[in-house]
């Protein structure tokens, strides 16, 4: 067996094992478990950076592992499919994974379950491997909904709290609602090109008729709406912040939600032949940019604000592949696992000084007391708002640019003024949570977290340091682009550029957004020139909608939810057990009364009796001869 | 037409007493069974059970002798071919079943046996009589012989007005119907001029030839003989219990000492069924009138009213005599089905009706006999945990009458209703499907009192629940004679129900000495 | 060996039956031995219809392990036996699930052990013959009388309105295969007018011909008899009260192999008999079907107590196979078929947990639980599994058939496919609704405080659908390459029929003009 | 001949409604006999008018066997009103439904 396809299904195997270890003998390695599971996923991390130079340096390749599904004309395999695009997700994927898992150890100590947490993350990690690595969209759709599923899972990891469980339980019926259009879209690719196969799939594409395109793609966004938690199925993602914070940093921040970006990218050449279809992607990541970066404003739980602002951060990737730039995507997608993640863990290990406080209210002077938290999370923070020389300023002002450059003017200001959003509630919780004065009672005793969380935090701050100068702009120069960007060669060019403003110009006015947005912060928070109360009492409305995340659960649960359940109590008490099974008892109880009438026929009179016969007898002879 | 001529050619008389051997032999016993009487000493214990039985014995090994032969005695007036060996038989084996499960029954009753048992052979030799006979005097002679044997054992129990009322009803009732059967008989002989069965068929042959008795010509005879025709299946169609005729049925049956209800319910209704197949199959094939869709009529509302009665009787004699009702009708689709096909059809579902049917009364006379249960249904709640076997005969039974697989009852539904699908009454078996549907119910009620009674079996422990209401049979053992029928009937309905082949061979062959006429 | 192989179907089906007088002079009073010799002979049971699988070619439609011989020549019914891809697994499944089911019921059943074996023995006999037998009379035969053990089941060890159930159920069922009969004794007695010699051989029979209009009148007949058994959507008001009220064994068969039959049926007898009719009625049955999958998804979502909310999850599952089966198309019955398994072994799973929960609790209302999964892990994953399998999440079975119905549905009824498909949303509903209330949360009843968690024999008995849930998620291939032949060539069949049709249509369509 | 038939006919039916309307047990055996003449007198008619002479063998025997019922009713009707005290026929409704 050649040795890179060996590679290739080692990459997933580790983590498979790891979930079968712990979950049949989970409670036999106790602590181990952790350490165990982290050297599993660390060792695929190894193993995709090898195949990552092996792509690299050759080319990539597509392997099937066993023939799985078989019927008729239907054929799909257990096969991969290798090319640059999926090793850097990989390497990305498995990355951040060791990094939490690493992170975890510390993070759910004494934790019962220790062993189902650590099972569960491994199944993820494979399920997300699975998903990058697969080379037809059946396998592609079976991880879609087994990484939903550990999600489900990790999200309601204490389950015996009913928000969690309900939380996870949300969160997989949403995902559902998504895998309807994505089953649908499938189902619409196969009756009109027989096979579930990418390369087969991809040559039918061109000379398809551009509605089908353009439905098929329009279906497929859907599941990716489902997944990226976009706006109008976003409202899983804050709910989902009940689970473990590691799990909210691997799942709900780098990995599962990018899955649906991942997934455009590399249906790229579906969706970038139906211009329609890659309007509407755009129109959505846009308004989910900004509608989330509005929420996101007036938090006050640190972890509902770091998941808003990645909804939002989602917005722009979708952008991005919104106007055919993929690379961009794929390079905001690497920048915000990383930063994102580090945020995530980073409020995790404030959460973890506070014995589990997440309310803004009651922090304040941290710095003091959690220094290395504080560093990591102000530089998350710094490149989330798109300062350089963070990664996020790379990422953010490749696909602003972009955008610009191809004349999409009002999706840019949208995505100028979120930018200056985000800078600004990022840093309301940095300045409320690190800054200002303490809020907290002293009674709480607060403490710097352990080595082991700590150290992936500084390795993900690093990194958020340094990786965005794969990026260097101007972009399409840029060694990530070079890199990448020939996976998407094929990508019909449906919106060329139409002005080439130079990047610094366009990354400047990104820059003061930025910049502005802290200022505000920084006015509002430490300064106190204006008070927030004078801004909330001014912005009254705009405000109570910010904070109330605009209704929208509100909304589902009195238009959707309640007149479903009343409707369906209705189908079973009236339809089910009065109509229909009171027609099968009707007949019943018919027949009994035709019994009582039948059985006075024979009230034991003799006269009687001889009346019936000859009355028959009279009957016969009459109905002979009148015919 | 192939031993026309032996009907009318000389006959010798050893040939003719040939024909009748069976029924002399019976009658003859039923005299020694008689003589038991006058001796008192012999008349106890149970000398005249065990005659009667020999007798039935014997006559059924002559029956087995002659089978196969093909005489015509008296001048035409008996026939006996294979169609009679079959019914013989059937009869036969009623009248055994009968003599096996009335022995307890009539020591309890406190009546004479001898007297009982001679009633009961006699009334064999009766059916035995008019299922061979083949001219209208001696239709109306052995017809009137049973019906009188049959009166008589009706109200055989002294000072049990139950069973007096009955014999009265049934008396009155019964010389009500043979009277018409006599008129019509009036009828066919004014328009025919001929007593003899084939005489009539040979006659309207003729006619039919000459193209009057069909549409057209001379409208006397066609009247008189429809007319004589309809008076004539009214008397029978009273023997056979049909819809309107039935009202009898249920009373009968309940007065009668059960034995005599057995008896009536298999070996009168058997006698009818045949003589009427005769007469039928005999004037079917020139319609003279069109006789099927009366017959139509009878069948889809006896076999409605029977099961409708039935559903929410508590009697279970009173229950057995309604399904009886239902049942005649089912076996009348046969006969509408007509033809070969439809013939053997009939003739195996009197063969397997008779089986189920004794099987279901010697199983109430099981519990009648222990006379701590009474024919309420009700009281049979739970019997089937206290004696499992006969609760598990009953039951397989009642799905016999119901008609599941595996029982000869749907071996016989199955052969009479494709026979009429064949001859195009669909309708006719749709209904009567759906009348089995919804007849399986209160055959199922037994068996739900029997299995499962109301209560929570969580709530009491496992056998003190159902031991409670439970009567003991009378001095703990079953009656041996019962238990044999009990075997004999379960062995034959399953056996007929999954290897029926044997018995459509009997079938047919006896239908075709009907269809050769 | 050779002799067993050759007559592999008669010993399966009379095997059961057989061990009933070994189990017979046993003294009631000893259930144990009662217990283990009946769940031994059923594992025998098994081991031999394992056989079946090993020797069953599986690159032909051909019918196999073949078996003929005359049974009642008058009417032209023959002994008749023999399996295709679809029959083969539906009788392992059989085997599978009454082994399953008498394993499950040492705790549940505590009185009449005795009749309990016994009826299970001989309801297994009833249930393989049915699938074996390729003529008429005896399919009917085996088909009819199926009934009564099942109704003695529901009834003796049923709980609350148990009587009303059983007889429901019976009544029910059998009235539609009453009206059936009378299709089948019709187009017995057409072949025999226009052949002139009776036969019930199915293969023989699938060349009358039958005149359109009358198809359609037969097809209804037999439509009545099997939609009952499926249940479909309006003929399915007793499922629920037979599911409810029955014995975790009862349930688990009922639901695992009698709601087969009714498919079966489709696939075996009134499809292949009656094609045009079928293609004619093909797209009411389809919408009845999805309505099905919707209004059980729907109801469940209402339910109150476990067993009926699992008992409507079926009707809608069995809706899912029916859009399957009548769009006609490999892929789709492919899936149809695969699915039947998926259904057996999912619902069957369920009902055992559903079983257990109330051993333990002896309530049914979901309101009466909640938290257990902290007292009883093992319990918690492998209900998990199987209630995720019947939601259909990928890597577990019933995520295949769905999928493979789905899409080979989708080309031909594309509207209804995507209503149906929407049916994976609800069923993830009330499914995982359920679940939370069951197992996740407080403990709110004290009853649950001390629930002890699944001992070894429970686990055994869950232990196999459990494995086959991951197998036919992760591997359906040595399933699909058995069936797939057969179903190649029932659509090639129709097909055929079907141009015959179409051919007939323009002729009379060229005739009137 | 059609004359006697029909003559034999109304008397059949004057038997059969005196069979349906009196209560009296006698009376009714009576009525009933009258049916059965009637049949006698059909036969009779027919065999006179056709020249035959097995119509009147047949009356003979109709009369033996009404003869014979004749004993059994009375029979039945001795242990009737032993039992009731009565011959009212609708005091026999103990067995009904």
């Amino acid at each position: 067996m050649d040795i890179k396809i060996l590679i290739t299904w080692l990459i997933p195997l580790f983590p498979l094992s790891g979930w079968l270890l712990w979950g049949l003998f989970g409670k036999y390695f106790k602590g181990l478990s952790g350490y165990i599971a982290s050297g599993f996923v660390g060792v695929s991390f190894i193993l995709s950076v090898v195949l990552f130079f092996i792509v690299a340096y050759s080319h990539g390749f597509t392997d099937t592992l066993y023939p799985w599904v078989h019927a008729g004309i239907f054929k799909a395999g257990v096969s991969a499919v290798i090319d640059r695009l999926s090793v850097v997700m990989l390497v990305m994927v498995t990355g951040v994974s060791t990094l939490v898992h690493i992170y975890s150890i510390g993070y759910m100590e004494g934790e019962k379950g220790f062993s189902r947490y650590f099972s569960f993350l491994n199944l993820f990690v494979f399920s997300m491997i699975m998903l990058v690595i697969s080379n037809n969209l059946l396998l592609l759709y079976v991880f879609w909904e087994a990484v939903g599923f550990c999600s489900y899972v990790l999200i309601g990891f204490w389950y015996e709290k009913k928000s969690a469980s309900d939380a996870g339980k949300k969160a997989f019926i949403v995902n559902r609602i998504g895998d309807f259009g994505f089953a649908a879209g499938i189902f619409l690719l196969f009756a009109t090109t027989k096979t579930l196969n990418y390369e087969t799939v991809f040559t039918f594409i061109p000379s398809m008729p551009v509605y089908t395109t353009t439905a098929i793609a329009l279906l497929l966004f859907a599941g990716a709406v489902g997944k990226s938690a976009q706006f109008p199925l976003h409202v899983w993602l804050p709910d989902a912040m009940e689970g473990p914070t590691p799990v909210s940093a691997l799942i709900h921040a780098a990995t599962m939600v990018t899955a649906g970006v991942y997934m455009i990218a590399r249906f790229h050449i579906i969706f970038s032949y139906s211009p329609a279809a890659s309007e509407v992607v755009l129109a959505v990541g846009t308004f989910t940019a900004f509608f989330a970066a509005f929420i996101a404003l007036t938090q006050f739980d640190i972890k509902r604000i770091i998941a808003y602002s990645t909804i939002s951060q989602l917005g722009y990737m979708f952008m991005a592949v919104g106007i055919g730039s993929y690379t961009a995507g794929i390079f905001h997608l690497i920048s915000h696992a990383v930063f994102k993640g580090l945020l995530f863990l980073t409020a995790g290990s404030v959460m973890h000084g506070l014995s589990g406080e997440l309310d803004l209210r009651k922090m304040g002077g941290l710095y003091s007391k959690m220094k290395t938290t504080a560093v990591t999370f102000i530089v998350g923070g710094l490149a989330l708002s798109g300062i350089p020389p963070f990664s996020g300023f790379f990422s953010k002002d490749a696909i602003l640019a972009d955008i610009y450059n191809k004349g999409f003017y009002f999706a840019w200001a949208i995505g100028e003024i979120t930018a200056l959003m985000t800078a600004f509630y990022i840093f309301r919780l940095i300045f409320l949570a690190f800054f200002s004065e303490s809020k907290l009672d002293p009674a709480k005793h607060v403490h710097e977290s352990s080595k082991i969380m700590t150290v992936p935090m500084i390795i993900l701050a690093s990194l958020a340091v340094i990786i965005g100068f794969l990026g260097m702009p101007p972009f399409n120069e840029s060694l990530f682009y070079g890199f990448l960007h020939t996976d998407f060669k094929n990508a019909a060019v449906f919106a060329p550029a139409v002005n080439n403003v130079p990047w610094y110009i366009l990354s400047l006015i990104s820059v003061l957004m930025g910049l502005s947005g802290i200022y505000a912060a920084y006015i509002l928070y430490i300064k106190k020139t204006v008070s927030p109360e004078k801004i909330k009492s001014i912005f009254k409305p705009l405000y109570a909608l910010s904070y109330n995340k605009v209704y929208i659960d509100e909304i589902y649960n009195f238009l959707i939810v309640k007149p479903m359940l009343v409707f369906f109590d209705f189908l079973w008490r009236v339809v089910d057990i009065k109509i229909i099974d009171g027609a099968v008892n009707g007949t019943a109880s018919a027949f009994s009364f035709f019994s009582v009438k039948a059985r006075k026929i024979q009230n034991g009179m003799l006269m009687s009796y001889i009346l019936t016969l000859s009355i028959g007898a009279v009957a016969l002879l009459f109905y002979y001869f009148i015919r | 037409m192939h031993n026309m001529p032996s009907i009318y050619g000389m006959n010798f008389l050893e040939k003719s007493m040939l024909g009748i051997i069976p029924e002399t032999v019976i009658i003859i016993f039923a005299f020694f069974v008689l003589f038991l009487a006058f001796f008192e000493k012999l008349a106890k214990r149970n000398n005249s059970y065990y005659l009667s039985l020999i007798g039935i014995v014997f006559s059924i090994l002559y029956v087995l002798m002659l089978a196969g032969r093909n005489i015509s005695g008296f001048y035409g007036s008996f026939v006996f071919n294979g169609f009679d060996a079959f019914l013989f038989i059937a009869i036969l084996f009623s009248g055994l079943f009968t003599v096996l499960m009335s022995k307890d029954y009539i020591e309890n009753s406190g009546m004479p046996a001898p007297e009982y048992y001679s009633l009961i052979l006699f009334g064999l030799s009766a059916m035995m009589f008019l299922v061979s006979s083949n001219n209208l005097i001696m239709v109306f002679l052995s017809l009137e012989f049973m019906s009188i044997c049959a009166y008589i054992l009706t109200g055989y129990i002294k000072d049990n007005t139950r069973s007096t009322e009955a014999a009265l009803k049934y008396f009155v009732l019964g010389a009500f119907a043979s009277a018409f059967l006599l008129f019509g008989s009036v009828f066919i002989y004014a328009s025919t001029g001929r007593l003899n069965l084939y005489g009539i068929h040979s006659f309207l042959q003729n006619v039919s030839y000459l193209g009057v008795a069909g549409s057209g010509g001379s409208i006397g005879i066609k009247v008189y003989i429809s007319a004589g025709l309809i008076l004539f299946l009214i008397g029978l169609a009273f023997k056979m219990s049909l819809f309107p005729f039935h009202s009898w049925t249920p009373d009968a049956y309940d007065g009668a000492p059960t034995p005599v209800t057995n008896f009536m319910a298999t070996g009168i209704k058997l006698a009818a069924f045949a003589i009427f197949l005769r007469i039928y199959s005999l004037i079917y094939d020139f319609n003279v009138m069109n006789f099927n869709d009366i017959l139509w009529l009878l069948a889809v509302f006896s076999m409605t009213f029977g099961n409708i009665a039935a559903l929410l009787s508590t009697n279970i004699k009173r229950l057995l005599a309604y399904s009886s009702i239902a049942q005649a009708g089912y076996i009348l689709t046969g006969i509408i089905g007509g033809g070969f096909y439809g013939y053997s059809g009939t003739l195996f579902y009197l063969l397997s009706y008779i089986f189920m049917t004794a099987g279901a009364f010697s199983v109430v006379i099981i519990f009648e006999n222990s006379n701590l249960i009474s024919l309420d249904i009700k009281k049979y709640s739970g019997i089937g945990y206290k004696y499992p076997f006969i609760a598990a005969s009953m039951s397989f039974f009642l799905l016999s009458f119901a008609g599941i697989p595996i029982t000869s009852g749907f071996m016989g539904k199955f052969y009479v209703f494709s026979s009429a699908v064949k001859s195009g009454y669909n309708w006719l078996v749709i209904i009567a499907l759906l009348n089995s549907a919804f007849a399986a119910f209160y055959y199922i009620k037994i068996i739900v009192k029997m299995y499962m009674p109301d209560k929570e079996p969580a709530a009491a422990s496992s056998n003190s629940s159902v031991q409670g209401n439970i009567p003991e049979i009378a001095g703990g053992a079953i009656d041996e004679g019962i238990m044999i029928t009990i075997i004999i009937c379960l062995i034959l309905t399953l056996f007929m129900g999954i290897f029926p082949q044997i018995f459509i061979n009997f079938a047919n062959n006896s239908a075709g000495f009907l269809w050769r006429i | 060996m050779d002799f067993f192989i050759k007559h592999l179907l008669s010993v399966l089906i009379f095997f059961p039956a057989a061990s009933i007088f070994l189990l017979l002079p046993i003294n009631k009073k000893n259930q144990g031995v009662l217990r283990n010799l009946s769940t031994f002979l059923s594992l025998v049971e098994l081991i031999f219809s394992f056989y079946l699988f090993v020797y069953f070619k599986q690159d032909t439609y051909k019918f196999q392990f073949v078996e003929k011989s005359s049974w009642i020549p008058s009417f032209g019914a023959s002994y008749f036996l023999g399996i295709d891809g679809v029959s083969l697994f539906l009788i392992l499944l059989t085997t599978l699930l009454t082994f399953i089911s008498l394993l499950s019921s040492y705790r549940y059943i505590k009185e009449h052990v005795k009749e309990f074996v016994i009826l299970m023995l001989l309801l297994e006999t009833f249930m393989i013959g049915t699938f074996a037998s390729l003529d008429v009379l005896l399919f009917y035969l085996f088909w009819e009388f199926m009934l009564i053990p099942m109704y003695f089941i529901i009834g003796m060890w049923g709980t609350g309105k148990r009587v009303y159930s059983a007889v429901k159920f019976v009544l029910y069922t059998l009235s539609g295969s009453l009206i059936m009969l009378f299709g089948l004794i019709y187009i017995f007695i057409m072949h025999y007018n226009q052949t002139g010699n009776f036969t019930f051989n199915i293969l023989r029979l699938y060349n009358t011909n039958i005149p359109s209009g009358l198809q359609l009148i037969l097809f209804i007949a037999l439509f009545l008899g099997f939609a009952i058994k499926i249940p479909l959507f309006p003929f399915h008001t007793w499922l629920p009260d037979a599911h409810t009220e029955a014995p975790t064994a009862g349930s688990v068969i009922l639901a695992g192999v009698l709601l087969k039959f009714g498919v079966y049926g489709f696939f075996r007898f009134a499809i292949p008999l009656l094609p045009e009719a079928a293609f004619t009625l093909a797209p009411f049955v389809i919408i009845l079907g999805v309505i099905g999958i919707l209004y059980g998804a729907f109801v469940s979502i209402v339910q109150k107590d476990l067993k009926r909310l699992v008992a409507f999850s079926s009707v809608s599952h069995m809706g899912f196979i029916m859009l399957g089966l009548f769009a006609m198309s490999v892929i789709s019955i492919n899936g149809a078929v695969l699915q039947l398994l998926n259904h057996g072994i999912a619902t069957g799973a369920l009902f055992l947990f559903v079983g257990m929960l109330y051993e333990r609790m002896h309530t049914r209302q979901i309101k009466d639980f909640g938290g257990i999964a902290k007292k009883a892990p093992v319990f918690t994953a492998l209900f998990m599994i199987s209630v995720l399998a019947s939601v259909g999440l990928p890597g577990l079975n019933g995520f295949i058939g769905e999928f493979l119905i789905l899409i080979g549905s989708f080309h031909s009824y594309p509207v209804l496919t995507v209503i149906a498909t929407s049916g994976i949303i609800f069923a993830a509903v009330y499914l995982l609704w359920m679940f939370q209330r069951v197992m996740f949360q407080g403990v709110t009843n004290p009853a649950a405080e001390n629930f002890e968690d699944m001992n070894l024999r429970e686990i055994i008995t869950v232990l196999p659908l459990i494995i086959l849930m991951f197998l036919i998620g992760f591997y359906p291939m040595p399933f699909l390459e058995r069936i797939d032949p057969t179903v190649l060539h029932f659509v090639s069949m129709l097909n055929h029929h079907n141009i015959v049709y179409n051919v007939i249509k323009l002729k009379t369509g060229l005739s009137n003009a | 001949m059609n004359n006697y038939l029909t003559v034999a006919s109304i008397i059949f039916c004057i038997g059969a409604l005196g069979v349906i309307t009196r209560k009296n047990l006698i009376v009714v055996f009576m009525s009933l006999e009258l049916m059965f003449n009637a049949a006698n007198l059909g036969f009779v008619a027919a065999s006179n008018y056709l020249n035959l002479i097995s119509g009147d063998i047949f009356v003979i025997f109709i009369i033996v066997v009404a003869a014979a019922e004749a004993a059994i009713a009375l029979g039945i009707a001795i242990a009737f009103y032993r039992e009731k005290g009565t011959l009212d026929i609708d005091r026999a409704n103990e067995l009904k439904n």
